[in-house]
């Protein structure tokens, strides 16, 4: 425990007060533009996203991109669990994010076989089929969306819930299990030869992570009234993949950064809409092509890279541990 | 008793038998080599042996315990680990952390143990990155703890990979080629560090090596495969002495070839 | 009597809609072939030939054949130029790089088509007066767009049969997605081959933009998004890096959909395109006429 | 492992946040204009319509001004693209409302989008009219009451399937009918429920229900199987390019008989996509007809036409419509106030657009008349019949 | 004709040619001997370009190879004949052939070279049709040296023709090798067969670990006892 306790931990605790407290003190006084509460509140479900995808693929090397079928399934059924029958938001929010697990484990098991590509599009057909699925489940309102869900996401909730999940998660990468992962994403084949279960790690590592997605999918779906298939498509799932590989696979505070900084761009792009995608995909090809890697590559981000590059020295090996 | 036996062990791939009726047997505390040209089939026996591929026909007993077929994480953990031809490290994981993977399996924390960081995980995975750091002082690699893998230069790669398949805990450690790529020096010392193991580690050994040098100074006996058949095996006067080993390696003795 | 009639009218639909993915999967199913990419701008590139062809016809007053051959030589270099420019520099990166690279240059094509054509769909010309062929007591139909799709889909399908087995560049295209470092040794430069591969399966494309114009007049930047995941879903079907793989695939795909469309819910067509995407992938990740390749240990 | 990482990215964040905050603070100076926002599909699915709508819209915003604007102040439009999204359209009706203090709302199109924007609307108070947002639900909240800053300006799916049943049974003497519903639009669901509950009602049978989803482009397969039901008529209430799809290729499998739409049919791409051809015995309710000899209408079309190369279709003209029931509110308001203009826009009486003229119920939905257009053998529309609700 | 001077090759961290120079001169047979892993191949590849040294120079006629594009190289006369054939299995023995002499413009000459080749190896011409996939070991030798001889080479590389084959092919692979040169080709062979090689070559390097650790004419190294060792260890 005392490790636990060291300086840094304590200045991360204090900030993280601060934070929250001064961001929830504005909304009560209302000194907070909602515009940016909102933008506050995206920016968290959306580090959820980005975090838990990046322990698939990241962390584990395991190529999906139908993130946004996971979130759909959380978004529902936790609007299900409100609306439908009644239950709390937390309950929901469980519910939401046990039944995206429960669906991610069952796609992972047969279909985490597959390798590179061709994991990738499975899982992109896995998310379309979930899609189209909705579409056609007239109970949830189908293909023209579900009305009437509660506004109860708060800035409380978003926060702490994307504090656990960071956390959940880099406490879970920075353990033994974690390590399992990470040896499939380097080597899948001397992973088992040290004598780890490859598909269990596989698994578990894309059912934490649709575990994840189904929480910020129920975030999601109790902040902006409506959910609608069509919400969740590829090209939301791309957006996800997008933030991962910018900040660099690998690299909780990359995703976490690229997830702040995208989900600006978007807010400040939305005034030039016909130029909006065409900046974000001309975005998208050069940063692949100069820094493929991604802005933090698999390091993760410190003050000591700041002091580090002042005193002129390479990065080699910073925080990777 | 053997250790390990491997009984008329046939493997086809396509058309194409690259094992045909191998058997081999090592006894507790053996170093054996296993040698023969390109693509005699040395590296197929290591697959095999460690579960990568399933053999078309034969049995392979380890420890009393039919091992034939089982999954390559379940033959480790009963205790057989490897190296790889063509170095197969977490390359980008630190020294350290590669080591502690190879600890994975004994692990007892769950998941949840590990995401709530009650004080059991804190005191299981100290004692495990002790036990990690510990290891890599045996191989002189702990001031390199915090390197990353790939950055390491070769030979120290190979060492490392060598630690790592010793920190499985194995009773038979198999050693695909530890010496491709090394120069002399570094050799020499990789031979001495495998003999070293063999008696500190209480291992048994079983060698692929075309290095020469290294197979006849370190090995008691050796087989030598050619077109996946063993076409002989002994210790290693008798191997360089066999007719058939030097034609295998060296070509048939050709007559006129002075008449060039 | 009746049940045959429209079983073998949802055939026709189904081979014509098939043609189109054919050609469309192609292009995927050869890039594929020799850089191993997912080329996600792929349908996109079908996109821009249905408005090169329509503004070749209507602006430049060009006849089909004409539009159609312009079509595909102004494709042929926008797939040169994206290989170039986009996936060239990438092509020592990762996968996932690369993958989302070609997912950036689809996006550019989309929305920068919004912004130089107006998202308006436009219609495309008729340039086959309404006639067609009736069977059963003109109880089957098959119109003259049917027509011409599946004759052009046929004889593009044979001159790219003729290309890569008959010709040098095809043999060469044949020998670097086989083995790159052999074709070097025997003087292929591999750059221009790959970039030759990309104008044939983009000239493809861009075949198949031109007729789906004239099948279903319609046309929009946006046009590409779900033929191109459909005709990549066909070349995986198929066997990706096969090129009768792709016909096949393509072919089987159109007539899958016209079944699940006229016989269950069109609704639940694009589900199962994917469902059987996905099975292919478990059970026999190879497709029809793909080949098993063994990782190396 | 150090968390120190972690602390740098929170200092991003209290950075971003102490931004927001001090933006938020408030301006204090004169108005110099009038700033309206306008929160439409600009990309995604249905952009076509958004940019069409928002075409139409600047144009009556450049009239308006020409014309000495409202309040003496120029009106201006801030746009803002919630790329056919619902949560993206709660996203824009925030920025606009709280970032860009407008103070009335136009859009978006579609009644998904609507009913994604309205609850911020009723949170802040501001008026929003969406021109097209066809849903009833869009302007009456699941208790049955009326949401007192939602309006709309065009007809609720209730009324033009009533028409559209109507005339199906009585002018074309339709005794079966086949739906074909655009599946994920709520536009076309409600239609097509409230067509077959009126033509039941008045003894048709419904032969067959078929559904498709907006980026169909081949129904041929559907087509086939809705012919082997041998309809009387067939209802397609969608928009006009899968509409003109649909016409061209039920033809061409041979189907002869009326196809009745609604409103998303009127567009001057209808002709170029179907043909003139496929256009015979079709029909559909309408707002106004372009070839209608008003003069306003013929001002509206020609200015449209000069400005963008193609005939208005109804969508252009409901947000043209829209962008001037704005002003005139604002002008009756006497006072750029929010709720002065919810006021004044609840209480619409007369208001004459080129969509005829309107009056707001207490539902907040306008009282208009439709009409029943069809096509001659060139493809021109034609006007049938008037109906008043 | 060719002249390697000092080169070190590298893959990723593996030091795999550390300083080997070495010469060929026009019409001879040249081998390079060693154990697997020595850098036999390592050398070939640089020289086609295949890889590229970090330091060192590789000249051709006096012009040098190292910027030069691999298809020039093939361009400039120099045929290499990879390990493991690798031959198009996909396509037909004709297709095969045709490749081998890809920068040839001249269809006479194309048909000439493949006269020639079918004049060689009699069998290729029985199986010109078929896939190449299907062809036995000793036959895909054969047509991936057919394919060499096809760009009418002045200077031909060949990686280990012998492996794998039955000892009577072998033989048969080897007097034709011989003949080609002959015939006037220039050869550089890499042979793990030292016997075999030897049997043809007029001077021969042996390697070890990257380096020549043995060299001199052929009649010469064939009574060595130290070629023994090189192989078999000390």
């Amino acid at each position: 425990m005392k490790k636990m306790m060291n300086k840094h931990t304590i200045i991360t605790i204090i900030v993280l007060i601060l934070l929250y407290g001064s961001v929830q003190a504005s909304i009560l006084l209302e000194t907070i533009n909602p515009f940016y509460q909102l933008n506050l509140i995206l920016i968290c479900i959306n580090i959820i996203l980005a975090v838990s995808l990046n322990l698939i693929n990241g962390f584990t090397g395991q190529f999906s991109i139908g993130h946004a079928g996971f979130m759909a399934i959380g978004a529902y059924t936790s609007a299900i669990m409100t609306v439908k029958l009644g239950q709390s938001f937390p309950l929901a929010i469980l519910a939401g994010a046990v039944a995206a697990a429960i669906v991610g484990f069952l796609i992972g098991l047969p279909t985490l076989r597959l390798k590179g590509d061709y994991l990738a599009i499975a899982t992109l057909g896995f998310g379309e089929i979930i899609k189209v699925l909705f579409v056609n489940f007239e109970y949830v309102g189908g293909a023209s969306g579900f009305h009437g869900i509660p506004h109860i996401t708060t800035w409380t909730w978003v926060f702490f819930i994307a504090l656990f999940t960071v956390v959940f998660i880099r406490n879970f990468i920075d353990s033994s299990h974690g390590r399992a992962c990470i040896s499939i994403r380097e080597d899948e084949i001397a992973a088992e030869t040290m004598g780890i279960n490859t598909t269990k790690y596989k698994v578990m590592a894309f059912t934490i992570g649709a575990f994840f997605a189904g929480t910020a999918g129920a975030l999601f779906a109790h902040y902006f009234y409506i959910l609608q298939p069509s919400n969740f498509g590829f090209l939301r799932s791309v957006d996800y993949l997008v933030m991962v590989v910018l900040g660099g696979l690998g690299s909780i505070t990359g995703s976490i950064l690229a997830a702040i900084a995208l989900t600006i761009l978007n807010a400040a792009l939305q005034s030039v809409a016909e130029l909006r995608m065409v900046i974000y995909s001309l975005l998208l090809i050069v940063i692949m092509i100069f820094r493929p890697q991604g802005l933090m590559g698999n390091k993760e981000f410190s003050l000591k890279m700041f002091k580090r590059l002042g005193r002129g020295e390479k990065h080699g090996s910073v925080g990777n541990r | 008793m053997a250790l390990l036996a491997i009984g008329n062990l046939n493997m086809a791939f396509g058309g194409l038998n690259a094992l045909t009726n191998f058997n081999l047997e090592l006894n507790s505390g053996e170093l054996v080599g296993l040698i023969g040209p390109n693509g005699a089939g040395k590296t197929t026996v290591f697959n095999i042996l460690t579960g990568v591929y399933a053999p078309t026909a034969g049995t392979i007993i380890f420890n009393d315990e039919n091992i034939t077929g089982l999954k390559p994480y379940i033959i480790t953990q009963r205790g057989i680990a490897r190296t790889f031809q063509n170095i197969r490290l977490f390359s980008n994981l630190s020294v350290l952390d590669n080591v502690r993977i190879a600890y994975h399996p004994n692990v007892k924390y769950g998941v949840a143990s590990a995401v709530t960081r009650i004080p059991s995980f804190h005191i299981e995975e100290d004692a495990l990155t002790q036990k990690a750091i510990d290891f890599l002082k045996i191989f002189s690699l702990e001031d390199k703890m915090y390197e990353i893998a790939k950055n390491l230069p070769y030979g120290q790669q190979r060492r490392l990979e060598i630690a790592r398949a010793l920190a499985t805990q194995p009773k038979l450690l198999l050693l695909d080629e530890p010496a491709a790529g090394m120069n002399p020096q570094e050799t020499h010392d990789l031979m001495n560090l495998i003999k070293w193991i063999r008696s500190q580690f209480n291992l048994t050994i079983l060698l692929i090596e075309h290095d020469m040098s290294l197979v006849m100074g370190a090995c008691e006996r050796m087989y030598v495969l050619d077109y996946g058949i063993v076409i002989a095996h002994g210790n290693p006067t008798e191997i360089k002495a066999n007719p058939r080993v030097i034609e295998a390696y060296l070509g048939e003795e050709v007559p006129n070839a002075k008449n060039q | 009597m009746e049940h045959m009639q429209i079983f073998f009218q949802q055939l026709i639909n189904g081979i014509s809609l098939g043609s189109i993915y054919a050609l469309i999967a192609l292009g995927y199913t050869m890039v594929y072939g020799i850089i191993k990419l997912i080329n996600f701008a792929h349908g996109d590139i079908y996109m821009v030939g249905a408005y090169v062809g329509f503004f070749a016809i209507t602006k430049l007053n060009m006849s089909f054949i004409p539009a159609l051959v312009a079509s595909m030589l102004f494709c042929a270099l926008l797939g040169i130029v994206i290989e170039r420019m986009a996936y060239k520099p990438l092509r020592n990166a990762t996968r996932i790089a690369a993958l989302i690279t070609a997912i950036g240059v689809s996006l550019f094509l989309e929305y920068g088509g919004i912004l130089i054509v107006s998202p308006q769909p436009r219609a495309f010309p008729d340039v086959f007066p309404m006639s067609k062929l009736t069977f059963f007591d003109g109880k089957v139909y098959m119109t003259n767009q049917q027509i011409v799709i599946f004759l052009v889909a046929i004889i593009l399908m044979i001159l790219l049969q003729y290309i890569v087995h008959r010709t040098k560049i095809g043999k060469a295209m044949r020998a670097v997605s086989y083995d790159q470092d052999a074709a070097l040794l025997m003087g292929i430069n591999v750059n221009t081959t790959i970039s030759a591969t990309f104008a044939i399966g983009s000239a493809l494309a861009g075949a198949a933009g031109v007729l789906v114009g004239i099948y279903y007049t319609s046309i929009s930047p946006l046009m590409g998004i779900i033929p191109g995941l459909k005709a990549f879903v066909a070349a995986v079907l198929g066997g990706i890096g096969s090129i009768p793989g792709a016909a096949v695939g393509g072919l089987l795909m159109g007539v899958i959909e016209a079944m699940v469309s006229g016989y269950w819910s069109s609704t639940l067509r694009d589900a199962v395109a994917f469902g059987i995407l996905i099975l292919i992938l478990i059970i026999k990740p190879t497709g029809i006429f793909g080949k098993n390749i063994r990782e190396k240990v | 492992m150090k968390l120190n990482k972690k602390i740098a990215f929170l200092l991003v964040l209290v950075l971003l946040t102490t931004i927001a905050a001090g933006c938020g603070g408030t301006k204090t100076e004169a108005p110099k204009e009038v700033l309206i926002g306008a929160n439409f599909e600009l990309s995604g699915n249905v952009a076509t319509f958004g940019i069409s709508i928002m075409n139409a819209m600047e144009m009556a915003i450049t009239e308006i001004n020409a014309q000495g604007g409202v309040l003496g102040l120029p009106l201006k439009m801030v746009k803002s693209d919630n790329k056919s999204d619902a949560a993206e359209s709660t996203n824009v009706a925030t920025k606009l409302i709280t970032q860009d203090k407008v103070i009335a709302l136009l859009g978006p199109v579609t009644s998904t989008n609507v009913l994604a924007a309205a609850p911020v609307a009723m949170q802040y108070k501001i008026p929003l009219l969406t021109p097209t947002g066809t849903a009833a639900k869009v302007t009456v909240g699941d208790d049955g009451k009326t949401k007192e800053y939602i309006f709309r300006n065009c007809f609720i799916d209730p009324f033009q399937g009533q028409v559209g049943a109507n005339f199906a049974v009585n002018t074309l003497k339709a005794k079966t009918a086949a739906l074909f519903i655009e599946k994920n639009s709520d536009y076309a669901k409600g239609l097509g429920e409230v067509f077959k509950a009126n033509f039941t009602k008045l003894g048709g049978t419904i032969v067959s229900e078929e559904a498709f989803v907006t980026e169909d482009k081949d129904f041929r397969a559907t087509l086939t199987k809705i012919n082997a039901t041998k309809p009387d008529v067939i209802y397609v209430p969608s928009y006009y390019e899968q509409d003109g799809l649909i016409a061209k290729q039920a033809r061409e499998l041979g189907y002869t008989n009326p196809i009745l739409g609604a409103d998303g049919w009127d567009s001057g791409k209808l002709l170029e996509i179907a043909g003139a051809v496929a256009l015979q015995k079709v029909y559909f309710t309408n707002h106004y007809s372009a070839f209608s000899t008003d003069p306003k209408v013929s001002k509206f079309v020609n200015d449209y036409k000069t400005k963008f190369g193609s005939v208005p279709d109804a969508l252009a003209a409901l947000g043209y419509d829209s962008t001037y029931m704005i002003a005139d509110a604002i002008k009756r308001a006497g006072a750029a106030d929010p709720a002065k203009i919810t006021a004044a826009l609840a209480t619409t009486k007369g208001f004459v657009g080129v969509t005829g003229t309107v009056t707001m119920d207490d539902k907040h939905n306008p009282i208009k008349s439709a009409v029943i257009l069809s096509f001659d053998k060139d493809g021109n529309q034609i006007f049938v019949e008037s109906v008043n609700p | 004709m060719l002249k390697i001077n000092d080169i070190n090759v590298y893959y990723g961290a593996i030091h795999a040619i550390k300083g080997i120079s070495l010469e060929v001169k026009e019409g001879e047979i040249i081998t390079l001997i060693g154990a697997n892993g020595a850098g036999k191949s390592t050398i070939l590849k640089t020289i086609s370009g295949l890889l590229r040294s970090k330091t060192g120079d590789i000249l051709f006629n006096n012009k040098s190879l190292h910027s030069m594009a691999a298809q020039d190289i093939v361009r400039s006369g120099i045929c290499h004949i990879p390990e493991g054939r690798r031959i198009f299995a996909n396509m037909s023995v004709l297709e095969n052939l045709e490749l081998g002499c890809f920068l040839q413009k001249d269809k006479a000459a194309i048909k000439k070279n493949m006269e020639h080749v079918f004049e060689k190896f009699p069998r290729l011409k029985e199986r010109i049709s078929q896939s190449a996939g299907t062809l036995s070991g000793g036959e895909q030798q054969m047509l991936a040296i057919g394919r060499g001889m096809m760009s009418r080479p002045k200077l031909m590389l060949l990686d280990e023709p012998s492996m794998g084959l039955a000892p009577l092919l072998v033989k048969e692979i080897f007097s034709i090798i011989k003949e080609i040169n002959e015939a006037g080709t220039t050869i550089l062979l890499v042979e793990q067969n030292a016997n075999m090689a030897l049997s043809i070559a007029n001077y021969a390097y042996v390697l070890e670990t990257g380096k020549i650790v043995l060299k001199g004419p052929t009649a010469e190294l064939a009574e060595s006892e130290d070629l023994k060792k090189a192989y078999l260890g000390g």
